[in-house]
């Protein structure tokens, strides 16, 4: 009963939009144009990152605040104390030694590509996010290379390399918003600020990604 | 002002994850304080000079983001900072050295209510799918927090249903997008006429019908009584006043502000939600009259009593409707607040979770009972209190306009709702059994609990202020 | 705010605020507690004499607060009101006593006297409501208040007695309140005011009109008890004594008799809805409930069951007085309204007195009791004598009025409702007063909880209220011309209603 | 038909069939890898619409780090039924 | 038919496949799976509606960005609550039972 209902619901959605979408006319609104001419202001040459982080850095703000708080709910969710460890044994073994030393060699290049992917975003595709994603998958590698082990719940320092590039952008959100409105950057000053959240957020980001696969392995983890 | 609302609680967040697990209390306090007063200030200033408007980065819409703060975005805003303020005081008291679920509580709140503030006030429809976003995960993280199996599989029903919610809301966006090339909800207003073609149909059909998933409207109710029921009752506070609420206003903005022109002229979509609230009135009733767990009684109070928003919307063509809702909101957000508050207390004090146990708590926990019994009178719409007025103001409406059925479903959810209160106070006022221990409690948490339900009842005797402001557009 | 507006809000604050702290004192501060009751009650009576003076002398007490937009909490002391403000302050004041007594010693008395001191303030707010928004607000609160002293003692049979009564006056709330919404609606306010608000919507509304009066009617006709709406009354017996004076005499029963007079004259107004035919169906029901009531009564053998169908009874005897189109009929019902209450609490009072003292609860256990408890006795007898309309009690002035409202309304069936219930309480009341003064006492009593102390057959704060509400039962049917008798002012409200009519007094 | 028109439709129908494979396949490691590849084909279909931004994006979280949450999470539900 | 409009139209199957998973399928992992490929589907008809005209629009690519970010974060939470299910139960399912 309930398969037949939502597959027919599936197949009617599909139908209906699949219909409506043709022959619509152009939209009334051209936000691409509005993008272009206002690009140079922006403080970024690359149109998406000037909408990501300044258009619509806002929303960016946000989205950030949804991945700490992913990780924070990943924390807060708790685990299973000494969960049976002797499981877990038969697996560290199949480590080789070769996937050990390439990780060793990738890790340093890896770094550099996010580095260069963080600079190349304010003019070319690339950005924070894709430079942070780079060092989180350096930190799986690592760890699928039994080289960095799992985290169990972050210290001090940890916690202000996760919030910190979050809290860079707020502070900036503040700084802006007592000068005028929010997120609004002094004409002259948009790229250095836009490359300081960015940076804040490259580091951020990587650690948080990282951090949610490596508090996610940690249930039969690093208890030894 | 207002973006103030939106950063405070961010910044007390990320603050008091960085102080540590279970750290972070004071700076959240005094955030709330904080807040609470610029929920007041914006709303004087807004009654003054009327709605008050934000260009993020000064870019404006459609290029940025806008925060527009009306009438119905101040009175939400006021309405959630009211009730976060006190809860914080009560979960501050309510949580034990060591429960589990206190290490993140302070993050996960503050997210939470960065993520409603910024949904009120935002005026930008894909802006709005990340504070939803923002939202449901902070509210999932409070249920499954240090929680067991049950509270767990009830946060994963709620992770579900919410992302499915917001799946749809943001194919709903990408269609508007496609056709109008821009999400501002001030510039589709003018956009959006009559003649639109069908694919805005459908993006308003998913969008609406997300929400409603996010609302728990009948029946799509499922995930809210095991997700409300199960968590700490702090939490279910939160949840069951102010965040179920948060999309039943996204709907109600989208109803009367870029979608309005349609709605005018389909007369009898009008008649679907008020055909869902209906039921939910009745089911959400019905459950909670059998429900043996208290928590489980008045979760699905909240089920039957979100029924009563949706009966607005054939009524939308008077002006009153619009206050009438937000009375609604006002009264089931405070008085829902102070029962799952009350509740939790009686819970804690007895050890008891069943109904059947609370026999007489009347005597050994008067001001909880009180409490409770006040918050009752508020969901039974009995007067004096803000429940009255909304049923009163729903009534005299549903009347004007000949539609007997709402005025009718309105009078009997009442004495639907009197019967589930009652089935607690009767047990409560019964004598105690000679072997029931009742262990004694902090005085903040029955005095946090009954402030919430006074100021349910005492906005009954004063809501002029409030429908002034909620007038404001 | 003038003294004028700040009156009648003083008087409510005068039960409000003493309820609400007793609340919050620890049960062992009996002290305290008693203090704040007796000043509250006896500092509400000075603010009615107050009142008194000032409505005689013809100035309006008013004051209203906007709720909403459009809609108003709205007060006002007029001479309608005051009747019932004076007979519940008088009656408070005694209950208070009586029950300081009664409860010596029990458990939860700081919740009984604050929820007992919320009832008083409802009572009060019904008083001196000035439109139908306003009654209803403290006539749900009533309600409420009564509920926790209804099922006070906590037992299972207790609480089944309140569960009956809530649902009776929930349900009859609900339906009331669609008839006030659907007034406000029509009307736009719901002010009570001379003669009536209802006539200026024109004949148009007549059929709508008619509907809301049975809304009205049903919804306040819970409370008064009007067959066969009274099925909770006897139900809510389960109360303690005290409380049940309450209910009967003062607030409950009053409240519903009350709401009727209030929708009769000053919503409809007592000639429009003389033209909408409301009156005699009204009539027809209140004639069954005197009727039904006298006669379920002589089959009781518990004494406040008995006592509870008299009230049925009784009450329905303002519900007639009122439906008897004239003055005089008028001045019969509201005259009753205080009379009632006066005989009505003294009864419920020396019931009381016999459970508490003697254990006695069933007419057949109250063999020789006037011997053992004769001043007790003698005041149950005046009440007693008074409910059967003999002369010299207020219930003979009161049975007079409302036999020449009868005639004078043409309306001469009601008569002889009047003489078969006189008959039938004369049936179940005789027996009592007959076991009590003239059986020999038994061997040993039910169960003697109080010895006697020479002429102190029980405690005394027992002993003195039904005392002087006897003797004012006696007051009042001796001297009804008096300047501040109840028929006086009642004859003064009936002078405001018919604005129509040149009213010459010949009883 | 151009050439380019006919890799679109290739692309399109790859992805659904990946998608399709991965929600009804019965062995969930083959689901996951099907999603992996589903998520790299994203990625082609993300260039395809001149976003690199987003084919790069995809590539590395979309793909690469859900692929590997799903493969870790799937990893220790086998390693727990040892 | 242009490329945008291809893409949006898949992305429009890609949705209701997804959805149809997330309701149907009883598998945690299996749910998770289903929901991303139901936000991918949104984000083909987002960027692919918008740009039918083929004329790319930074806007939507953008948000598009967004949106994986905040999916990934999902997908976590997702993944640690049905993990943190398993170890205490052993299941990888919601039970029918609790729902009703």
């Amino acid at each position: 009963m309930k398969r037949l209902l939502v597959v027919l619901g599936a197949v009617c959605l599909i139908v209906l939009l699949l219909g409506a979408m043709h022959d619509l006319a152009p939209a009334s609104v051209e936000l691409h144009a509005a993008v272009a001419a206002n690009l140079t202001a922006s403080g970024v040459e690359h149109p998406v990152t000037a909408v990501l982080l300044n258009f619509r850095g806002y929303d960016t703000l946000l989205e950030i605040a949804v991945l700490l708080l992913a990780l924070i709910v990943i924390l807060a969710i708790g685990r299973e104390e000494a969960s049976n460890a002797e499981a877990t044994v038969d697996v560290r073994l199949l480590v080789s030694p070769v996937l050990q030393t390439l990780a060793k060699l990738a890790t340093p290049l890896m770094i550099m590509v996010a580095f260069y992917l963080l600079w190349a975003g304010s003019f070319r595709p690339g950005g924070a996010f894709q430079a942070g994603a780079v060092l989180a998958a350096a930190a799986v590698l690592l760890h699928l290379a039994e080289l960095l082990p799992s985290w169990q719940s972050p210290g001090a320092r940890l916690r202000l390399g996760l919030a910190g590039g979050f809290l860079i952008f707020l502070a900036v959100g503040a700084g802006s918003l007592m000068q005028g409105a929010l997120l609004e950057y002094p004409l002259e000053q948009a790229g250095a600020l836009i490359l300081l959240i960015e940076s804040g957020l490259t580091i951020s980001l990587g650690l948080i990604l990282a951090g949610l696969f490596l508090l996610l392995s940690r249930d039969d983890g690093e208890t030894s | 002002m207002m973006v103030w609302l939106i950063l405070l609680p961010l910044l007390w967040a990320s603050l008091a994850f960085m102080l540590g697990p279970s750290r972070g209390v004071w700076p959240a306090i005094a955030g709330l304080v904080a807040q609470l007063w610029l929920a007041f200030a914006l709303a004087a200033e807004i009654v003054g000079s009327g709605a008050a408007m934000h260009a993020v980065g000064g870019w404006g819409a459609p290029l940025g983001i806008d925060l527009v703060a009306d009438g119905l975005s101040a009175a939400m805003l006021l309405l959630t900072q009211c009730i976060a303020l006190p809860l914080a005081v009560y979960a501050h008291a309510y949580f034990k050295r060591d429960d589990p679920a206190r290490n993140y509580f302070w993050p996960l709140v503050g997210f939470l209510l960065a993520g409603l503030n910024a949904l009120f006030l935002s005026a930008d429809l894909f802006n709005i799918y990340v504070t939803l976003e923002l939202l449901g995960l902070a509210a999932v993280g409070l249920v499954a927090a240090g929680g067991g199996a049950q509270q767990i599989a009830a946060a994963l029903r709620y992770l579900f249903a919410t992302l499915v919610g917001s799946g749809a809301y943001l194919l709903g966006v990408a269609l508007i997008y496609g056709t109008y090339g821009t999400v501002s909800t001030v510039t589709l207003v003018s956009l959006i006429g009559a003649d639109a073609p069908d694919l805005v149909w459908i993006a308003g059909g998913l969008m609406v019908l997300g929400l409603m998933l996010k609302t728990a409207l009948f029946p799509f109710h499922f995930w809210l009584p095991p997700a409300h029921g199960g968590a700490p009752a702090p939490v279910s506070a939160l949840l069951s006043a102010v965040v179920v609420k948060a999309s039943f206003y996204l709907i109600l903005r989208l109803w009367v502000g870029p979608f309005s022109s349609l709605t005018v002229v389909a007369s009898l979509v009008v008649w679907f939600p008020a055909l869902l609230g209906t039921l939910a009135v009745f089911w959400g009733s019905y459950q909670a009259i059998r429900a043996e767990r208290l928590k489980m009684l008045i979760a699905y109070s909240t089920v039957a009593q979100l029924g009563y928003l949706f009966l607005i919307f054939p009524l939308l063509a008077s002006a009153g409707a619009l206050q009438a809702g937000i009375m609604q909101v006002f009264a089931h957000g405070l008085a829902k607040a102070a029962m799952f508050a009350a509740a939790g207390t009686l819970i804690k004090a007895t050890g008891q979770e069943m109904v059947a146990g609370l026999a007489g708590v009347a005597e050994r926990l008067p001001v909880t009972l009180f409490a409770f019994g006040l918050a009752g009178i508020t969901l039974m719409g009995l007067p004096p209190s803000a429940g009255f007025l909304a049923k009163w103001q729903l009534i005299e409406l549903a009347l004007s306009q000949q539609q007997w059925v709402i005025a009718f479903v309105v009078l009997v959810g009442g004495l639907l709702a009197a019967v589930y209160v009652f089935s607690v106070l009767r047990q409560a006022f019964l004598l105690a059994p000679a072997d029931s221990v009742v262990t004694p409690v902090s005085r903040t948490l029955e005095w946090t609990a009954f402030v919430l339900a006074a100021a349910s009842v005492l906005l009954g005797l004063r809501g002029v202020e409030l429908m002034q402001l909620v007038g404001v557009t | 705010m003038t003294f004028n507006e700040l009156l009648p809000l003083a008087v409510l604050a005068s039960s409000l605020i003493p309820g609400l702290l007793i609340f919050t004192l620890p049960e062992s501060w009996v002290g305290l507690r008693t203090t704040l009751n007796l000043s509250g009650a006896l500092v509400k009576l000075a603010l009615v004499l107050l009142l008194i003076v000032g409505v005689q002398a013809g100035e309006s007490y008013g004051v209203h607060f906007a709720v909403l937009p459009g809609l108003n909490l709205a007060f006002k002391a007029d001479a309608l009101g005051l009747l019932f403000i004076t007979l519940s302050a008088v009656l408070w004041l005694f209950t208070t006593l009586y029950a300081i007594g009664y409860l010596e010693g029990a458990p939860r008395r700081s919740r009984f006297f604050g929820f007992f001191s919320l009832c008083v303030t409802a009572t009060m707010g019904i008083a001196m409501a000035a439109n139908l928004f306003t009654f209803f607000v403290f006539y749900e609160l009533l309600t409420l208040a009564t509920f926790p002293l209804v099922v006070h003692r906590g037992t299972e049979a207790s609480i089944r007695g309140g569960m009956t009564y809530l649902t009776y006056t929930l349900i009859g709330g609900a339906v009331l309140l669609t008839g006030i919404v659907w007034l406000h609606h029509l009307l736009g306010h719901t002010d009570f005011a001379h003669a009536g608000i209802a006539a200026a919507l024109g004949s148009a509304y007549d059929g709508q009109l008619q509907i809301i009066f049975l809304l009205l009617m049903i919804g306040v006709g819970v409370k008064a008890a009007i067959v066969p709406l009274h099925g909770w009354l006897p139900q809510a017996m389960v109360a303690p004594a005290p409380v049940s004076a309450l209910l009967h005499a003062v607030a409950v029963v009053k409240a519903g008799a009350f709401g009727i007079v209030r929708i009769v004259y000053e919503v409809y107004g007592i000639e429009f809805a003389q033209s909408l035919d409301l009156l005699l169906p009204l009539a027809i029901f209140a004639a069954v409930t005197i009727v039904w009531g006298s006669f379920r009564a002589l089959f009781q053998d518990d004494l406040k069951k008995r006592l509870a169908y008299s009230t049925v009874s009784q009450v329905s005897y303002i519900v007639l007085g009122i439906t008897l189109f004239g003055p005089i009929g008028t001045v019969g019902g509201l005259v009753h309204l205080v009379h009632q209450g006066l005989m009505k609490v003294t009864l419920f009072f020396c019931a009381g007195n016999y459970a508490e003292t003697l254990g006695i609860h069933k007419v057949s256990e109250m063999n020789g009791a006037g011997r053992r408890m004769p001043l007790t006795s003698i005041a149950f007898t005046i009440g007693a004598l008074g409910m059967i309309g003999v002369p010299l009690t207020a219930g003979a002035v009161s049975k007079a009025w409302l036999i020449d409202g009868a005639s004078a309304a043409g309306m001469d069936w009601a008569i002889w409702v009047l003489w078969t219930s006189s008959l039938l309480n004369a049936v179940y009341f005789l027996p009592i007063l007959w076991r009590t003064w003239f059986k020999p006492i038994p061997k040993a009593w039910p169960a003697e909880h109080i010895v006697a102390r020479g002429w102190r057959e029980t405690a005394w704060l027992l002993l003195l209220p039904p005392m002087v509400t006897a003797a004012m039962t006696l007051a009042a049917g001796m001297f009804p011309n008096n300047q501040i008798s109840p028929l006086s002012w009642a004859k003064l409200i009936a002078e405001r209603e018919y604005v129509h009519e040149s009213i010459i007094w010949t009883p | 038909m151009s050439l380019e028109f006919a890799f679109d439709l290739l692309l399109v129908l790859t992805m659904v069939w990946s998608a399709w494979r991965s929600l009804s396949a019965t062995r969930l490691d083959r689901a996951i890898v099907m999603f992996i590849v589903f998520g790299l084909l994203m990625a082609l279909a993300w260039a395809r619409l001149s976003a690199p931004d987003i084919g790069l994006a995809e590539a590395a979280i979309g793909a690469g780090l859900t692929g590997a949450l799903l493969l870790d999470a799937y990893g220790a539900l086998q390693r727990r039924e040892i | 038919m242009t490329a945008g409009l291809l893409f949006a139209s898949v992305g429009v199957i890609l949705f209701a496949l997804g959805v149809a998973g997330v309701l149907l399928l009883e598998h945690l992992l299996r749910r998770i799976l289903a929901f991303n490929i139901m936000g991918s589907g949104t984000f083909l008809v987002l960027v692919g509606l918008a740009q039918r005209n083929g004329i790319a629009d930074p806007v939507p690519q953008a948000m598009v960005l967004t949106g994986i970010v905040v999916a990934v974060a999902a997908t976590a939470l997702a993944l640690a609550l049905a993990r943190r299910l398993y170890v205490l139960t052993g299941k990888l399912e919601l039970s029918q039972d609790d729902e009703a």
